[in-house]
């Protein structure tokens, strides 16, 4: 009988990621024991908890992992570096935010989940279960599952914890995707294309490990550093295509995960079906951890690879971030669905992600740990304005989202506010000096530059350009341009500020959000006795404005004094142990 | 009998995973194919750890085998779901896709 | 050394008075979560504060000349050095010479005016007045924060920050039709250019040898200074400096990308044109002097016969373009090409005296076209119709008397009358050009022709002859109008009548920015002249 | 030797394999016929019947006869049956029932007679023979799968679906219940299982883990009263109802030769396998667990276990199909757990040191406790919700079987009223009258009160 | 014999004859009698159902159960290799699974009071 050495394991390493499972846990009993009715609250307290421990436990692993440089569990089958941290402490937080905007239920008095994702749309059972009220509260569990494995997946030395981070990453995600209350044909096939093309990519990804384990003889990515450098050291190590393919796949795998091109096909309909803050949660968080992988990944093979496969490698870089970056915004600019010009943003992110991975240097992985944080917010908080402006009908019975362009026609009027924040968002994603984005745009292209590939900077200066144009037409649709229901807006326009008459502007100048007030359900649809289907924008109970608040703050925050978050991320740069 | 030949024969396998997931139209037999594409990978998993003789290898078939589980019952739940909607082609479905 | 931090005071007290005007009136009215306030109070409240607010700017700025030391002022002086993102080499860092001074003070100086004249603007409606003050406050502080700046980043970010507010004052608040297409082509523009920039900051930031220690690049890597010490390779001086000058020609609308020029001007309110075209776009040629010029010094020198020949073109192009215009405010948009014209062939002289006549300029040419902007604008608020078509009106002068002087003596000023301000600078631009590129020089004097030509008929068309039906028995200036003017006029005509104290400011930083470039100022062929004219 | 394994193959030669396994097949083909002449005998016998007694000594040829006329039937294809899948799964289910034999010790290392080749009487084993037999037994399921769906018809296929539902629910159960072994046992190898029995049989100190094996097997072989996939009364004959001829013979040889492979498991992982029941192999220092006597002993033992099966089927009636799968999900798993972590948690303080007297006495404290907790616990007033649709708020509503003009059962959740022939003396109590004024007429009511304090409410609900 | 699996081999290609043997003897022996209605699918003597194949509306219930099966089979899975190695993994081993099975018994309860298991 051979002797088996109980590893020891160092559960304090690990809290980050036991604190948002165990919380899941906790969460799948509270649906088993706790009645209905105090089901949401629970679980809201629950989730809320858990996210926020899992920062505080970031925080207080901090120091040890920083002046360690690591701290591993079981041979680097968890492993804490300051960029793993950092990762931890995005996603946590982004998580946070994502979770509030889930828990709103807005002045509509419904959350964005389907009552029972389960039923068949349509039938009498799914009224019925409408009408009884019911909710979707397994979807915090499933959210709190889905963040730890997005806080796993950068947090290991082992393809194979990866590989399963991943997974249970995307399951729940898959999930996620079908439980949306409106439009729940699109939400499942949402949800089918994710999990097809999402399983097909993890498929892709395994394979990848595998050769890689027939390579190195172990899936520990130091390990295959170390055999990469002496080739003599296992059977099949004088097979280096083995390798490469393998980490051809495994990077396919998560170039999937973060949405790049040619990977990105399923990105805008599963942006567009998910429940909307889903799509939020999903889109700021998956690609943050994705991002944390890539970098722990392909950073530390880079180590590895000679100097010609090193070339290749990063000549595959650059067409993958160029391609994604021009598929991102050439086809961003021609969308006329609010939810899929915002999902082809995303990975027009993705593409400027990439520009900062060519250096596999320190300078590109702190860029890209602020680039996700920055969008990151910037998403979050997009999502979040996108469930508040809704579609009402001729009885102003509040509908599902009004995700048509046309229908946010003069956001600006209705609800001042919440477009300013909208507005930001956008300046923050062109990357408009004084917001996140900026700063995070600069880091990612220095870190380009640093690395010698000023053409892909460049490149990237111009699609921003273009990108630029399609916010910016978001924002002249929002601010400039007036509402659709103006024929029924300028008759009490009139009365509301009858004096400007007298100065021959037009009509639609004086319609201001004093009449289509952002709050006010009722009295809007009150004093709208306009038989016609429009949009309204309905209050936030609550969540889902802290949320906003706390992403204006942060973008803003981020975008005028950086400097702080920017020297811990300084420090949370190293990115192997 | 040569190892490589497993080796040769999970690559097969899994290229018709691969293509049954890229070319059929039917989820379920999409779905297969991705099942195939996993459990080629676990016949090259096994393959090599006999090659390098660990046990590695195994373990990770293991793994590999629980998430393919999880992978089956998420995925299951979801085509029975699109499934049971789209076959219920009642006049409702129309007018959910428009709210 | 302790003293008042004026420079940090004058960015950032529009920003106070902005918050200021925009809570005005917040909470009365209906009491409605998330509605905006109501709009049922009087807009004097938010006037009020937004004026006041402009004053103690004012004040604050009076503070700051008594702090200045003309004696030096081609130095930076009220300098502040804070760490801001060390991260990335940025710092706080501002300061001015004495360009920087001026145009700050062309900056605070405007801004009340500006107010002044809006003061029915927004159609009356009291929110979007409110909201346009504190826009325009919001500005100010970028504006003064972009002239002060010491550090590139800094300065880029300010740069494209007063995009935003601008963007807005064009498409929020103008009131042509085509507002939003100017807006956006505007923004488009300007951060196209912008972005471009941002690709030369980035290089040069990288190009701050790493401290060997620390293994990062220095946390001040960014100030002027540390980038001005830098040796560039050429290939790479040229690439930066063609990013950096084409953003700053964008801005300075310069022949070729001057497009977006008349279309703002045409549809912005007058207040707005003048914030933009006589404060704003001199960042345009302000960062060609402050940072083309001494950061990429043989890359200018290498570029100066090409920017020379762009420079005369839009002097030309400019004037002639003027002249066919039939809308009053694209008009002195196209106007403004030309003289922005002047301004950079001036810069590239690289003659002391052409680039203190080109930094005299830029001052001289803010207060002449606002004060155009300005009292077209007057005009227009009579006209019925608020038509800006030159050919509704006619004389105007006749039924307002006040007006019509008044432009006719901003007219004269664009069109440089000796004894009005942009007469000096721009004789000091044509010498300087004629002692470095005389072929220039000649080729750009019809233009002076040009202007008389545009501004005459301008004024004989809106202002002699009969009177337009429409425009019968409109008022005059009003007292608060007549404020607005009496102030322009005075300092059109102080700049032009005592020009020295002025020139003290811009001599100085002129002399520097030659040495930096590494010319020397040719002979002075007519230099005399110049100081017959103090 | 294989490692991992007690048994020693080194002798046999791939003939030897092909031998034995001819024999094995031929073992399981007689067997079936005596299977079911076996089961029929019994039935009849319990059932004051004579069997069959025509063919042959005893009836004994019958079943032979039957499996001739199956051969000589008309083989019939459903039109609208899925050709090719139709054809296989009686295929599948045949073969894969088949090859469970393989691992199955029937004895040691035997010398053939006027040889002196030795060799054990098993076809071959490995570390993982447990695996395989599941293995075996859960792709024999898509036998019955692909032959109800592919009938194309409504009874198999819901026969089918049924039989798969039933049989993944209870291997989970009977898997669980394996572990036990293995923890005991030390590996899967089904000979190094037979090994490690040879002081004290598993199905002693696992009697919890062989009591699920038995309950589930009997599920996992559609066995009466489990035999839901083709209950007569409700789905005509299950999933092979659209089948004839040899390919329903299949189907039928691979539902005996099931029972014949489950209770050799049994035989093999908790009665000790090949090895002589205790009183015997205390003879002559256990020579009755050697030579070709084993063979005696297992078969011995697999019949036994085939007679159990016959029993149960001649004694229970079947189970409603919810009542089924509720047992199988709510009860065995749950307890298989539960009897897997106390096994474990016992095992490993053994491992510690812990003695078994220690152990033991632990176990009669803890007992106590929970017995004292149990007695101490105030007892819990029914939820309403316990109450179906018939009942009022407070559950004391009563069951109306009339209401609609003719007699419906009840619903779940609703009860009868009392039967008349119960005789009650005296209406529903008043709440705070003493129950026991029932009086002593021997009703239900009395035994429940003599035994347990009812409380009002609960009598009320009853 | 140096593979065990040999024998495996050998006893599922007798089976596979057998049962392909048989199939065909009778296909073979047996006679045919063409009759339309004897080639009908069975159900009591009314036409039959049309779709029972091809996605007949079987209950959720049964895909529950399909679902709920491959969870808990591979915890069995796991559970294998570690009853086998129990006496070396010990109070380590113990411990793990432990967590593992606690783990696993949160969703079974969660489904157990979500209904899952009830048939009714």
């Amino acid at each position: 009988m051979n002797e088996f050495d109980a590893p020891q394991i160092d559960w304090a390493v690990l809290s980050p990621v036991l604190v948002v499972l165990a919380a899941g846990v906790v969460g799948v009993l509270v649906e088993a024991f706790v009645p209905a009715r105090a089901r949401r609250t629970t679980q809201l307290v629950v989730t809320l908890a858990a996210l926020a421990g899992t920062v505080v436990a970031v925080a207080l692993q901090w120091d040890r992992v920083a002046t360690d440089g690591y701290a591993a569990v079981v041979d680097g089958t968890f492993l804490l570096t300051p960029f793993t941290l950092g990762i931890q402490a995005v996603v946590a937080v982004l998580a946070f935010l994502g979770v509030l905007v889930v828990a709103d239920r807005t002045g509509a008095g419904e959350d964005s989940f389907a009552p029972t994702a389960a039923a068949v749309p349509g039938t009498a059972y799914e009224d019925a279960a409408r009408e009884a009220g019911l909710q979707q509260t397994e979807i915090y569990p499933l959210m709190l599952f889905a963040t730890g494995g997005m806080l796993l997946f950068p947090a290991t030395d082992n393809l194979i914890v990866l590989f399963i981070a991943l997974e249970m990453m995307s399951l729940p995600l898959y999930v996620l995707c079908a439980t949306a209350r409106r439009r729940r044909l699109l939400s499942q096939e949402a949800a089918f294309k994710y999990f097809v093309l999402g399983s097909f990519a993890s498929a892709l990804m395994l394979f990848g490990i595998a050769l890689v384990y027939g390579f190195a003889a172990s899936v520990s990515l130091e390990t295959v550093v170390y055999v990469l450098q002496h080739p003599d050291s296992t059977v099949l190590a004088d097979m280096p295509g083995l390798v490469i393919t393998g980490a051809l796949l495994v990077t396919v795998g998560l170039l999937f995960k973060i949405g790049a091109a040619p990977f990105h096909t399923w990105t805008p309909d599963v942006y567009q079906g998910a429940p909307t803050p889903v799509t939020g949660f999903m889109a700021a968080c998956v690609k943050a951890a994705a991002a944390g992988a890539l970098v722990r990944v392909v950073f530390t093979l880079a180590a590895g690879l000679d100097e010609q496969l090193r070339a290749d490698l990063v000549t595959g870089l650059w067409v993958v971030a160029i391609l994604t970056m021009v598929v991102g915004t050439v086809a961003g600019a021609v969308q006329t669905d609010v939810k899929r010009m915002l999902a082809y943003s995303s990975i027009a992110h993705a593409g400027f992600l990439l520009v900062a991975t060519v250096g596999f240097s320190a300078t590109g992985s702190r860029a890209i740990l602020f680039y996700v944080l920055a969008y990151g917010l910037a998403t979050v908080g997009a999502f979040a304005v996108v469930t508040l402006v809704r579609e009402r009908d001729a009885d102003g019975n509040v509908l599902g989202e009004a995700t048509h362009l046309t229908q946010w026609a003069g956001l600006a009027r209705r609800a001042p506010l919440l477009a300013a924040a909208f507005c930001l968002f956008l300046l923050s994603m062109a990357g408009i000096p004084l917001t996140a984005g900026f700063i995070a745009k600069f880091s990612v292209f220095s870190a380009a530059v640093d690395a010698g590939a000023w053409p892909l900077a460049v490149i990237g200066v111009l699609a921003s350009v273009v990108a630029v144009f399609f916010y910016v037409r978001l924002i002249v649709l929002m601010v400039l341009t007036p509402p659709l229901e103006d024929a029924g807006d300028a008759v009490h326009a009139g009365d509301a500020a009858g004096a400007s008459a007298a100065t021959g502007r037009a009509s639609d100048e004086s319609a201001d959000g004093d009449a289509a007030g952002g709050g006010a359900r009722t009295l809007t649809a009150a004093r709208r006795a306009v038989t016609q289907v429009g949009v309204v924008v309905v209050a936030s109970r609550g969540p889902a404005a802290v949320a906003i608040a706390l992403c204006v703050l942060g973008v803003v925050a981020l975008g005028v004094v950086p400097g702080p978050v920017l020297d811990w991320m300084t420090q949370a740069a190293d990115f192997r142990p | 009998m040569e190892l490589t030949h497993y080796l040769y024969l999970a690559s097969i396998l899994f290229a018709l995973g691969a293509t049954t997931v890229l070319l059929r139209r039917n989820a379920i037999v999409v779905f297969m194919g991705v099942e195939l594409m996993l459990n080629a990978t676990n016949l090259a998993l096994v393959t090599f750890a006999r090659m390098h003789g660990d046990v590695t290898g195994q373990v990770l078939a293991f793994f590999v085998m629980v998430v393919a589980a999880a992978e089956v019952v998420v995925g299951l739940a979801i085509i029975v779901t699109i499934f049971r909607a789209r076959r219920s082609a009642s006049v409702d479905d129309v007018n959910l896709l428009k709210s | 050394m302790v003293t008042f931090p004026w420079l940090t005071a004058l960015a950032a007290w529009p920003l106070v008075a902005a918050l200021a005007t925009a809570l005005t009136g917040v909470g009365r009215g209906r009491p409605v979560a998330g509605v905006t306030g109501g709009g049922r109070f009087s807009a004097g409240t938010a006037r009020t504060v937004a004026l006041v607010g402009a004053l103690v700017e004012v004040g604050l700025l009076v503070g700051a000349f008594l702090a200045f030391d003309t004696a030096t002022a081609g130095t930076h002086q009220l300098t502040e050095t804070h760490a801001w993102i060390p991260a990335l080499g940025a710092s706080y860092a501002v300061g001015v010479d004495g360009v920087g001074l001026l145009l700050v003070a062309l900056s605070v100086g405007l801004v009340p005016l500006v107010i002044l004249a809006a003061w029915h603007e927004q159609g009356g409606d009291a929110v979007r007045l409110r909201r346009y003050l504190a826009t325009v406050l919001v500005l100010l502080s970028f504006m003064v924060l972009v002239f002060a700046a010491r550090d590139v980043f800094l300065f880029y970010v300010v740069f494209e920050a007063m995009l935003i507010p601008a963007y807005f004052l064009i498409g929020g608040f103008g009131q042509g039709a085509q507002r939003r297409y100017a807006a956006v082509k505007f923004l488009m523009f300007s951060l196209g250019g912008g972005l471009v920039m941002l690709a030369a900051v980035v290089s040069l930031y990288l190009q701050v040898p790493v401290d060997a220690a620390t293994g990062t690049r220095p946390p001040d890597a960014f100030l002027t200074d540390t980038l001005t010490g830098l040796t560039l390779d050429p290939t790479a001086e040229r690439l930066m400096f063609g990013a950096f000058f084409l953003a700053f020609a964008i801005k300075a609308p310069m022949f070729g990308v001057h497009t977006w020029l008349p279309d703002v001007t045409q549809n912005a309110t007058p207040g707005t044109s003048t914030l933009l075209i006589c404060v704003l776009d001199k960042v345009g040629t302000f960062g060609m002097l402050t940072l083309c010029l001494p950061l990429f010094p043989d890359a200018s020198r290498w570029a100066a016969p090409f920017v020379v020949v762009l420079a005369v073109i839009s002097i030309l192009y400019g004037a002639i373009l003027a002249i066919g215009q039939t809308d009053v405010l694209r008009l002195i948009g196209y106007t403004s090409v030309s003289h922005f014209g002047f301004i950079i062939l001036g810069i590239f002289t690289f003659t002391s005296l052409g680039i203190s006549g080109s930094s005299f300029m830029m001052l001289n040419h803010g207060v002449s076209t606002g004060a155009l902007f300005l009292l077209a604008g007057f005009a227009i608020a009579r006209h019925p119709r608020r038509s800006q078509e030159i050919g509704d009106y006619g004389g105007l002068r006749t039924v307002a008397p006040v007006l019509g002087g008044t432009f006719l003596v901003a007219g004269l000023s664009a069109l440089a009358l000796p004894g009005l301000s942009t007469f000096v600078s721009e004789v000091m631009v044509f010498l300087g050009a004629y002692g470095r590129w005389p072929a220039a020089a000649l080729v750009a004097v019809p233009a002076v022709v040009l202007a008389a030509v545009y501004v005459l008929l301008t004024y004989q068309r809106m202002f002699t002859g009969a009177v337009g039906a429409e425009i019968a028995g409109v008022p005059d200036l009003g007292r608060r109008e007549k404020v607005v003017a009496g102030v322009l006029v005075t300092a059109l005509v102080a700049l032009g009548l005592v020009p020295g104290p002025a020139l003290d400011y811009v001599r100085e930083p002129a002399t520097v920015s030659v040495e930096t470039v590494g010319a020397t100022d040719p002979q002075p062929v007519l230099g005399a002249a110049e100081g017959s004219q103090q | 030797m294989i490692p991992g394994v007690d048994a020693d193959f080194s002798n046999d030669t791939i003939w030897v394999s092909i031998v034995k396994a001819v024999l094995i097949v031929v073992f399981l083909l007689t067997s079936v016929l005596f299977a079911i002449w076996f089961e029929r005998k019994v039935v009849a016998r319990m059932q004051l019947r004579p069997g069959p007694n025509w063919h042959g000594p005893f009836g004994l040829l019958q079943s032979l006869a039957d499996a001739m006329k199956l051969l000589l039937k008309e083989d019939v294809t459903v039109t609208r049956a899925d050709k090719m899948v139709y054809l296989l799964a009686p295929m599948i289910s045949v073969f894969c029932s088949l090859l469970v034999y393989a691992v199955i010790p029937f004895g040691p290392s035997v010398t053939i007679p006027f040889t002196d080749f030795t060799t054990p009487l098993q076809l071959t084993d490995f570390p993982v023979a447990v695996l395989y037999i599941l293995a075996c037994a859960s792709i024999g399921v898509y036998g019955i799968v692909l032959g109800g769906w592919s009938s194309g018809s409504t009874y198999p296929l819901l026969g089918s679906v049924r039989s798969t539902a039933q049989v993944i629910s209870y291997e989970l159960a009977m898997g669980l219940s394996l572990v036990s072994v293995f923890v005991m046992a030390g590996s899967m190898s089904t000979s190094s299982i037979v090994a490690s029995q040879a002081g004290l049989w598993w199905f002693v100190p696992l009697a919890p883990a062989f009591v699920i094996f038995l309950i589930s097997m009997v599920g996992e072989t559609n066995r009466l009263p489990f035999d839901l996939p083709e209950a007569e009364g409700e789905l005509v004959s299950g999933y092979m109802t659209e089948y004839s001829s040899m390919k329903f013979a299949w189907f039928f040889l691979a539902e005996y030769i099931a029972m014949l492979n489950v209770s050799a498991v049994a035989t093999t992982l908790f009665l000790g396998g090949w090895r002589a029941p205790w009183p015997l192999s205390l003879i002559g220092d256990g020579v009755l667990n050697t030579g070709w006597w084993p063979l005696l002993w297992f078969l011995a033992k697999v019949w036994l276990l085939m007679f159990v099966f016959v029993w149960i089927r001649g004694t229970l009636l079947r189970l409603r199909y919810d009542q089924f799968m509720v047992f199988g999900w709510k009860v065995l798993i749950p307890f298989a757990l539960g009897w897997l972590v106390v096994l474990a948690t016992f095992q490993w303080l053994g491992l510690a040191g812990v003695t078994r007297t220690q152990m033991i006495v632990a176990i009669l404290v803890a007992l106590a406790v929970v017995l004292l907790t149990l007695w101490l616990w105030p007892a819990r007033t029914r939820p309403d919700d316990d109450a179906g649709p018939g009942a009022g708020h407070d559950g004391t509503a009563t069951f109306d079987a009339f209401a609609d003009g003719f007699p419906v059962p009840p619903l779940p959740g609703q009860s009868l009223p009392p039967s008349p022939r119960a005789r009650r003396s005296v209406p529903p109590a008043e709440p705070g009258t003493e129950p026991a004024g029932t009086g002593a007429t021997g009703t239900t009511t009395t035994t429940a009160t003599a035994t347990s304090p009812v409380r009002p409410e609960d009598e009320e609900t009853r | 014999m140096s593979n065990p699996y040999v024998p495996v081999l050998v006893l599922m290609g007798i089976a596979a004859v057998l049962a392909l043997g048989g199939v065909a003897a009778s296909a073979v022996i047996g006679p045919r009698r063409y009759n339309r209605a004897k080639l009908d699918a069975y159900e009591c003597g009314i036409e039959p159902t049309p779709h029972a194949t091809g996605g007949g509306r079987l209950p959720v219930k049964y895909y529950l159960v399909a679902m709920t099966f491959i969870v808990f089979d591979i915890e069995v899975v796991f559970l294998y290799p570690w009853a086998v190695d129990f006496t070396v993994l010990a109070g380590f081993g113990l411990a793990a699974m432990l967590i593992f099975l606690a783990l696993i018994t949160v969703p079974f309860v969660y489904e157990w009071r979500r209904g899952g298991f009830d048939w009714v």
